[in-house]
Formats: structure tokens, C-alpha cells, sequence
């Protein structure tokens, strides 16, 4: 399971996919493995108001998805 | 040192401002959001926050080491709740002291205008009305500051 | 209503937070004056305020008034001490509560900077190397702030 | 002693003339009261960096002395 990576989901993200994580096999970028849970899930939020981070630091759409890592997509941020 | 917090329960502001006086300090500015009642015209019932805590913490430090590299003030902080929040509770607090009242003003806006930028902190609002969601604005332009 | 005030001995500033916050609150901003170690270069010992109180009190509260209606800001208060300070001291204190931060940054700024500039208030420094005096400022803008 | 007016001093006014208040024959205008006693008590302070009260309110410089009155001359403030 290590060789798999894992998505975090948070706020709308994770009401619309039913889950707060799941494991996704690595293969492309960022930007394609979100196109792909959004496509499985329904996501509305396009790429383009995302931000996604890697192992707890923000990290660019087309790094690659690498095995055993943490990915979450973060959705515009309300707090405050 | 750390600067910024997640809190998941209420806090003692007098503590957190307490920390920042020492006698160098001549003004010292800060901020607090409180849960309103209403929002955008619509009456709120209750709140949550919920953060991405591993990268909020990161983020949050970042932006306080931002301020005191940006302006004149002697040490920053702030700390925002977590979870289930009440009309009227505290929902976030940020402190600066410097020597003058410029740069602590300026830092203390700074802080929490970044903060609600950039730290992945999201809110949840359920309404009078029986409706609920998760706020993600468009952009921070968007929203009334 | 009184909202400006003179006081004489130590005041709390978690009480007259406390008043100002009501449901439709979602940003408040104070700020805080405190007697720094030094002034300007010089050591300073201690310090004494002295108000002309009768005007002091009515040109106070002619200031937070003007917050009131120039800026969106639901209430606003300021605290100023009189008599002995020791360094470290609270000397004068300022809060806001408005709907939003804009409007609570702007009323606190302008509160504090009219306080300075119009309120009949004296500051009398003594400094470590036994010279002391009355601070009566060329213009606002030759002080720092 | 009612038909005299009031003269109160703070800061470096009142060390100057080494008194809090006194109490002055009205004659003239504010003006004309403050310089008399700028050159009696040697007030550095020149009117135009003061400001002057009557009775509690902001007045003005040609406002003339009336009987029965309260005139604080007002220096530079340094509250905050």
C-alpha cells in the first residue's frame, strides 16, 4: 500500500467525494489526478481555483504524483 | 518560535497579548474576528472551521515571519479556532507590538489579510433557513473586508 | 453616551472589550498605548500625563463621534490615563467592533490619531540622565508614529 | 472677584509661571491676555503654536476677555 499515494479532501471536496482520503496509484501530474477524482466524484471547483500541496507544502500542478506521498487539494480558503 | 496557532477550544487573549508587552513597546495593535450572526444577508445559526492543520501551521508561521520581516514591529502572533464556533465567539486574534503605532497597525493588517488569503482554513456556515455549506469565495476582492 | 474617558488609575482593558461585543460583530481592532523605556534616543525613567480634563472629556468624545459616522463601525471606545506611569504602563487604549475589518482598522486609526493630535493631553518624561520635560511637539508629523 | 476672569495653565505653561491659574482683569482679546502674560511669566510658546479655551470649549484668538470666564491657554499636546 506504501507504493500507492494518498488525496486528502477537505470543505466541499470532501462532501462531494463522501470521504475524507483515499489512495489513488501514481501515474501522471497533479493536474491530471484531479481531473480524474473530479471527474469520478463531481467536483464543481475547476483546477484553476485550487491549490494542491504535497506532503504538507504547497506544491505545483504539474509535479509529478510520486509514490508513498500525501496530496491534498485545497480548496479557496475561507478562515478568518 | 512559534507564532501562529490552531486552537481547538476557546483562548485567553489577555495570555496571548500578555506575551507580547515588555518595555521596548509603545503601540500595540490587534485584531479579533468574531462569529456575526449574519452573513452576506443571511441570518447564521452556527460555524465550524476546519483546517489543514500540518499546512495552516506552516502557512500561519510564514506569514508571521513575513510581518516581522516587512515592518518595524518588535514580535507578532495569532492564533485561529478550530471546530464548532457560536454567534459571538472568538474566531481568530492576532497581536503586534513595536515601538510606534505605524508599523503595528500596518503589520496587523497585514497578518490577517494574509491569513485569510492564504492559510487553508475553511468555514462552514448553516443558516436560519435550514441551509448549509462551505464558503470558498471566488476572491478575497469578492468578499467585504 | 460616554465613550471617551480619563482615568486616574489602572483600567481594564478585557472589560471595556467585553461592551463592545454583540452579535453582529465580526471584526474588532483595538490599540494600545504603552510607556516605552525610551523616547526619541533617551532613556526614559518615568512618566506623568496631565489632561485638561473639562475639555480633555469633551473633545474625546467629539473624536469617537466622528468615528462613528465616517466609518462603518457599530461602537467605539478610548481609555486615556492621567497622573504616574512606570515603564510599561497602559496609557491609553482604543477599540472598535464593526461588521467588518475594513471599517474597525480605520475607526481605531483615526480614533488614536486625533486623540494625539487635538486632545488638550500632556506627556512629562524624566529620563535616566536626570533631565525631564514637558513634551510639546513641533507637529504631528515630526513625531514618529 | 466674579467680574475678573480665570486664567488656568498646564505643562510647561504652568512651570513657567509657576502657578496653576490666576486670576486677570479682562481687557482686550485673547490674543492681546495671552501676550501680556507670555512677557510677564516668559511663556516661550508663541500664540500661534497654542490653542485657547473659554469656560471648557475651543474659542478664538479674537474672541474678546469676558468677565467671569474660565481661559486655559492650550499648548502642543502629547497624550497617546
Amino acid at each position: 500500500m506504501t507504493a500507492r499515494a494518498k488525496v486528502l479532501y477537505f470543505a466541499s471536496l470532501r462532501d462531494a467525494a463522501g470521504m475524507a482520503e483515499e489512495t489513488v496509484e501514481p501515474a501522471g501530474d497533479l493536474r491530471a489526478l484531479y481531473e480524474a477524482l473530479r471527474a469520478r466524484h463531481g467536483f464543481t471547483l475547476p483546477p484553476e481555483r485550487l491549490r494542491v500541496a504535497v506532503d504538507g507544502a504547497f506544491a505545483r500542478w504539474n509535479d509529478p504524483v510520486r509514490e508513498g506521498t500525501e496530496i491534498a487539494f485545497i480548496p479557496p480558503v475561507s478562515g478568518g | 518560535m512559534k507564532r501562529f496557532a490552531l486552537s481547538e477550544t476557546p483562548f485567553d487573549t489577555a495570555a496571548l497579548r500578555a506575551q507580547l508587552l515588555d518595555d521596548r513597546v509603545g503601540g500595540y495593535a490587534s485584531f479579533e474576528g468574531w462569529v456575526r450572526d449574519h452573513n452576506q444577508g443571511r441570518a447564521v445559526r452556527t460555524l465550524r472551521y476546519e483546517a489543514y492543520a500540518a499546512l495552516a501551521e506552516t502557512e500561519g508561521e510564514r506569514v508571521l515571519a513575513e510581518a516581522l520581516e516587512k515592518f518595524d514591529v518588535l514580535d507578532a502572533r495569532c492564533v485561529h479556532r478550530v471546530g464548532d464556533l457560536a454567534i459571538g465567539e472568538l474566531a481568530v486574534w492576532v497581536g503586534v507590538a513595536a515601538a510606534h503605532r505605524d508599523a503595528a497597525f500596518a503589520a496587523c493588517r497585514y497578518v490577517i489579510d494574509e491569513i485569510k488569503a492564504r492559510v487553508p482554513i475553511w468555514k462552514h456556515e448553516r443558516y436560519a433557513d435550514g441551509d448549509a455549506g462551505w464558503l470558498h469565495p471566488e476572491t478575497n476582492a469578492g468578499e467585504p473586508r
